[in-house]
């Protein structure tokens, strides 16, 4: 299960895929059904159980798109 | 040759080429940068010198340098940029170093916009550095006159030793047109003044320090010939449907193409409404703005920025005429604009 | 749960305008953390450069001022010699700390004035479309050095941390990155000695962090983040050059 | 005022929007016509909008800019809130659906809309989704002709690797064929 | 207190004192130095501050900084340093910051003399920078007005949110004469605008970068406003026996009291000739001149200059009667110079 | 007899306008001395700085240039990259070079600039009466220091040979004395050296003299150049700092 | 022109022409007269020579500058050169006579003469030059009265060293006494 | 007997002294009977017969009084 939660606020996102590079488990992805306001299909969480809540993706974010809460 | 499509800061690089320029010294800045980048591409195979200086203070300086060698070399920058070199464009104008500098320009002051505006027309005419001296001020109006006036700026310089100023609005640097390319020209001017080393001749000296007041006060009166002869001879403006006109406008620069659309519409309307777009912003063309004050009712000077061509207006008109002023800043009004003020102004004053 | 990642209170979380993958923003919020943890917002004063920065004045939450391009280390000076309680920091970019403004960072250092700059080396002039640095590595392309940097032509790459620890006015200078969570973290941490050596009194202090450009340097950013392992930490060591405490 | 053709090209920075106004501006100079092509520049480097105004004329061109065109190519939604008001009355607005939820209020304007995010995602070619608007444009308007654009491309494209050339060909021809289809 | 004896530019550091200074930042240049020699001396027991920067650059852009914080703070300078300053200033100008700027000038262009000069005049009041902006700008024309005027300087600055450039000749600067010394004075304005750190407050931002162009419009605006009311309240000048005078010699600085001299002088044989001294330069005392131009022949405009001034004085003269000019460079002429021109003006006009 | 020592061609022989004992004489000798013995002098452009030396075009015998305050890097930059065969030298001295001139000396020693520049530091403002330098020595009193340069307000004193040896651009940094014979000798050696590396196209050079103001450090001549010995080089060390052919 | 008193002090920038100046003006303003003090500066810093310009007055000084001063207090030979031209008509030249080695050429000027440089290294006070000659040109004027000088030497010198102020005093008497003795 | 000769243009010299310091046979001293064109008392040779040549003096002229012959 899940230590770990992520809070996405898409419309900051502008794809960069950084989050997506450094989680070492998978959780984060791009949506491309999505387009956000800023034109890119922004980061989603696709294997949100997965999350440790180790705040790596957040630390790597340059847009403050990721909130993280841990257990 | 047929007309190729260029942007005007490519156009007006182009153009320095042409004029057998030999070195570029710039820091980048927007919306000028396009030069400095042109030159960096052409520069190394044709054997000419770009480098991108620390700063403007330096390129301005590494200019001075550059042209006391006699070669032709330039630098261009926009606003603040064009600020930092007062001192040095200052220094140019007293040893009397031939080069040219361009200014692109945005709005100020501050950092302000980089959208086009005029506002750096009293900097440019009235010498913002220290001291009584003058540049030659030219301003193109199309793609087209980047090239032209790159290299005509080159060659008043060179005949006359002065700093040539060549300034656009940001706009006319940036946009497309379909041009006409030159053909290149040979500098024909000797420059026995030049410091290359004093093989086969006595040392040359280039100095602006005169510690004795009567030097001083000699080298001013010796400038101000110079400039005296300047207005006489080389002062430049275009003249449309002025003959008849009860209003005329004066703008410069891209401005006056957007107001030379607005005279065509008024005229339609049988508004009988000139333009005079002065070329040389220095020497200002006095005498033909005069001449015309002797039959129009009116003037009306169109700016981007708070008013400063005005006074240039003012001075030539000697209170003849009224003349009135109409300016935005960070925004080319656009001919709808202009067309509007004319009316307003024909209705109140019952042209 | 408890929030483990948010954004600091001296982030006031207007959006920003740059570029996907620019690690400008991982910068600003490290020094946002900074001041949040050591609770001096409310007498911080920053002073934003002429760069891709410019509007860092709309991000950071406490004073700010924008700059003359490479003047911040100068109106840095006039702020902390006439408020010498408050806490100052420049943010600067490479061209305008290293290029049009290196008299006053090297002044601001050999006077030890008490502010703390974060050096955004990229290597490259990013807001005015990707021309050179003084910074730019030799061989790289730039728009003003497009046939690749050469040594001949347009000079060496400048080394800001070694060349500032020279001066006796320099109290902590270091180079981090922040291209992996490891390196984020150690920048943080150089960021928060700079600000502590900062209000103890004991001069100039200044953190140079290699930051990636994706855009100027044509790459996504992830392989922005390698391209910097790769090329730009082999000419600019990290580590700590001058570290007045230590 | 004059009758001279001025399009206005607006959308994200990314979205190619100033190649789109270049490409015109050089297949209407092929065909003989006066032309200037001005950007929106800087303040929109780092993301935000950009934009730029094409005028095609028979005569000399006096005044490049105005700041009512006669058409508007919007790319994305805060181009057509920044730009709908400014279109002149009964002027003629080409919508990518794809990026704009909603269409203009004024009901004056002649609508053209096509999905060209959608499409060119497809396409496999997300960069072409500007030729595609280009195309059906063209093909709807032949404010140029689409033989000489046709005819002109290499030379419209000069310098450029062919492959690219061959993208670019393939979706503006999707643009043509889609208006051709749905804009009758 | 009595009178006691000062040289020009220690009577201005001593007004800046007095007037509440906190803070000094400049880079030493002839004739200026004193004053800045002066401020070391004085500030470490006033707990001011007084700094010796790298540069005039650096030091304008200290003196940005040090006004934000709300301080009255200070600059000095002469010819090139002036120059180097433009950009900030233009800065200073658009971000609102009061402070003073002192132009202890000397001839220019280039390194020129250190001799008196009133060749940056254009400058000082059209702008050297880049953008539309104005400096208020004062021109004493005695040690007690180098002093008076600096305390006056800071009023106005805080008064307005302007820079203040105080313009003096060299000699000025160099010469003693026995003055009153001011009392202190207690600056009474807030600045709830400065960056002290955001305690209590939201934070507060000094900024001059208006990336839209609406914005930057309507910044231009905001500042022109404030342009036309220091325009319309506090152009001001000295008139001397310009009632009913044929011939109004205009001159301002040292150089008017010379020609106040000749004036006198000349009123001694009968001549009708009298004299308008701005004390602002900007704004340009307009209205005084305008009027006097109702009543008099002819003015003449007598600058240490190639003549900048006197395009100030035809504006405002707008035509109505002739504007000559007599001017000399890096030497002011003496009283005996001057009375020779006007006998000549006056036999050639028939006055 | 054989003439031992006489006026060097490369000077005009002009009376200079230097106050007694000041050391910028032997200096512009020395130089000159180097130019006759490379047989350069008709394709050396010299540039004088804005300081006491500010007229040494009338004193050079070979092209000069007169620069504004500080740029003279800047200027021999322009030159010598639209002449590459010709010598360049400046002639600067440490308010010129090292305070408004830094960034112009920093980037000129970066970019590997083939010319030689003669530093000359004498620890103040001569020509504009005796205002600090950031050359200064701490508790060195000067007119804009007038209780003493202390550390805590003015800063630490700038060590330029150090900070451009730093830079890969530099082929040759050396600083030198001229308060005695021996010095002398060595300061002209040092001049050669650094023209001889010009030539040779290695990069930049320079030579800092440390050089007697007696008349603003209020000494003798004959004091002025003890001074140097027991605080200037003390803080100033003599020596080579870089040399590429070494 | 209007009457005033107009004195030039000139000489070798190490002569100390421009205190000479400054103590005279000091003890004019002592007297309640107005006073102004022009130095020529700058370009004499290193070398070269040195001038200053004092005017005394009943009434307010208009212009402190003059091209033409009634009296020339003349330390070397260049500023005799300089200056001898620009003595108003029977103007007054006091001339350091050791350093002089002509006198003027124009015959309407009243001449007086010492060695104050010679007289100076006899006092064993080379510094006190300008002193002696200053003390002999007031004595023979009486531009300022010489009670009022005395009695306000010390003032006059506020902050010097007490030594310094006697040496000065001693040369400046040596002045007077010269002037007594040799100047009918 | 003297091996070297010096000759002094002495309306340069500034009487600094530099010279008379660091000559090691003390050929050189101030003529304090004269006062040349610059106001000093210029240096002249006191002892000529002791000059060696060696050439220290001109080397710490900064003004060229000094030029030096040698046998
Ligand atoms: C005086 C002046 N010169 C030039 C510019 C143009 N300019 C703006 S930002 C910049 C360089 C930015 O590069 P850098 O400092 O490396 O920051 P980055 O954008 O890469 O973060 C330049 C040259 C300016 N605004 N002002
Ligand atoms: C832009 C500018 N700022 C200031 C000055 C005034 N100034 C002339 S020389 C000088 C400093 C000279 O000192 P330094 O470079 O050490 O040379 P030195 O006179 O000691 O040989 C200054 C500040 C100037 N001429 N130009
Ligand atoms: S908190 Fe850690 S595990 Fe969770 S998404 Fe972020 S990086 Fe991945
Ligand atoms: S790092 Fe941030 S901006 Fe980049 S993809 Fe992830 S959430 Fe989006
Ligand atoms: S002031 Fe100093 S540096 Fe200048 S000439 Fe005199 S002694 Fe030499
Ligand atoms: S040459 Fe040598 S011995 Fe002769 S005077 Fe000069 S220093 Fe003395």
């Amino acid at each position: 299960m899940a230590k770990g939660r992520v809070h996405l606020e898409i419309d900051r996102c502008k794809a960069c895929q950084l989050c997506i590079t450094f989680c070492s488990r998978n959780v984060l992805g791009l949506d491309e059904h999505t387009i956000n306001s800023l034109g890119y299909h922004p980061v989603t969480a696709v294997n949100p159980e997965e999350c440790n809540g180790c705040a790596v993706c957040a630390m790597m974010c340059p847009d403050l798109v990721i909130e993280v809460e841990r257990e | 040759m047929g007309k190729i499509l260029m942007k005007g800061n490519e156009a007006l690089a182009e153009g320095a080429l042409i004029a057998g320029c030999q070195g570029f010294f710039g820091y980048p800045i927007t919306p000028s940068s396009e030069i400095a980048e042109y030159m960096a591409r052409k520069f190394p195979q044709l054997g000419g010198i770009f480098l991108q200086a620390e700063s403007e203070l330096a390129a301005i300086n590494m200019v001075y340098g550059a042209a006391a060698t006699g070669a032709r070399v330039m630098t261009a920058s926009s606003g603040p940029g064009i600020s930092l070199k007062q001192e040095g464009i200052s220094f140019i104008a007293e040893a009397e170093l031939p080069c040219l500098i361009v200014n692109i320009s945005r709005g100020g002051p501050g950092l302000g916009g980089i959208q086009p505006a005029q506002s750096d027309y009293f900097q440019a005419t009235r010498g913002g550095g220290h001291g009584d001296y003058r540049l030659i001020v030219l301003a193109p109006s199309s793609v087209q006159e980047m090239m032209d006036y790159a290299i005509e700026g080159f060659d008043l310089a060179d005949r006359y030793r002065i700093p040539v100023m060549l300034m656009a609005e940001g706009t006319l640097g940036q946009m497309m047109e379909p041009i006409y390319v030159r053909e290149p020209v040979k500098p024909a001017i000797e420059k026995p003044w030049a410091t290359t080393g004093c093989a086969g001749r006595s040392p040359n000296i280039i100095n602006t320090l005169h510690l004795s007041p009567e030097v001083l006060e000699h080298r001013n009166q010796h400038l101000q010939r110079k400039y005296d002869q300047l207005q006489a001879n080389e002062s430049r403006a275009e003249t449309f449907m002025t003959d008849d006109a009860d209003l005329i406008l004066v703008a410069f620069g891209l401005m006056s193409r957007v107001v030379k659309k607005a005279v065509i519409e008024a005229r339609k309307q049988g508004i009988k409404v000139g333009l005079i777009r002065p070329i040389t912003l220095w020497p200002f063309p006095d005498a033909i703005i005069k001449e015309a004050a002797e039959k129009a009712q009116m003037f009306l000077s169109v700016e981007i920025s708070m008013g400063q061509m005005i006074e240039d207006i003012r001075l030539a008109v000697d209170g003849a005429v009224p003349v009135d002023f109409y300016g935005r800043i960070g925004i080319i009004p656009n001919p709808e604009e202009i067309y509007s003020e004319i009316i307003r102004i024909a209705e109140r004053e019952g042209f | 749960m408890k929030t483990v990642a948010a954004r600091p209170e001296s982030l006031t979380g207007a959006q920003y305008h740059y570029c996907p993958g620019c690690t400008h923003g991982i910068i600003h919020r490290l020094v946002a953390e900074v001041i949040d943890e050591l609770g001096i917002r409310e007498k911080t004063i920053g002073i934003c450069p002429v760069g891709c920065a410019v509007l860092a004045y709309d991000y950071f939450n406490c004073d700010m001022l924008e700059a003359a391009h490479g003047r911040a280390p100068a109106i840095a000076t006039g702020i902390k010699r006439m408020l010498p309680e408050n806490v100052v920091f420049t943010y600067q970019g490479d061209g305008d700390l290293a290029s049009i403004g290196m008299a006053e960072i090297l002044h601001a250092s050999a006077r030890g004035e008490k502010i703390t700059v974060i050096f955004v080396n990229n290597a490259v002039y990013g807001m005015t479309g990707g021309q050179m640095a003084p910074t730019t590595l030799l061989g790289q392309v730039t728009t003003t050095s497009p046939y690749g940097r050469k040594a001949e032509v347009e000079g060496y790459p400048v080394r800001m941390a070694e060349i500032l620890a020279e001066n006796e006015g320099s109290a902590y200078i270091a180079r981090t990155t922040v291209n992996k969570p490891a390196n984020v973290r150690r920048t943080k941490k150089a960021i928060k000695k700079a600000f502590e050596i900062q209000q103890k009194g004991l001069g100039f202090t200044m953190v140079e962090i290699l930051s990636a450009c994706p855009t100027n340097w044509g790459l996504s950013p992830v392989q922005a983040l390698e391209w910097i392992d790769e090329n730009m930490i082999p000419y600019y060591p990290l580590g700590e050059f001058k570290n007045k405490e230590a | 005022m004059d009758r001279e053709e001025q399009v206005l090209f607006a959308g994200f920075g990314g979205q190619g929007v100033l190649s789109m106004g270049q490409f015109l501006t050089h297949a209407a100079m092929g065909e003989g016509k006066n032309v200037s092509w001005v950007p929106s520049y800087g303040a929109e480097m780092r993301g935000g909008t950009a934009n730029c105004l094409v005028t095609i004329a028979e005569e000399e061109i006096s005044s490049p800019l105005t700041e009512n065109p006669m058409t508007a190519v919007i790319m994305n939604r805060p181009s057509l809130d920044k730009f709908e008001p400014k279109i002149q009355p009964h002027g003629t607005v080409v919508l990518n659906s794809s990026l704009v939820d909603r269409l203009p209020e004024r009901d004056d304007l002649n609508v053209l809309q096509l999905p060209v995010t959608e499409l060119a995602e497809k396409m496999n070619n997300p960069r072409g989704a500007n030729m595609i608007l280009l195309g059906a444009y063209i093909q709807k308007t032949s404010v140029v002709s689409l033989d000489d654009v046709m005819n002109n491309f290499d030379v419209i494209f000069k310098g450029k690797n062919p492959k690219v050339i061959e993208k670019n060909k393939e979706a503006f021809l999707a643009g043509v064929e889609y208006a051709r289809k749905n804009w009758k």
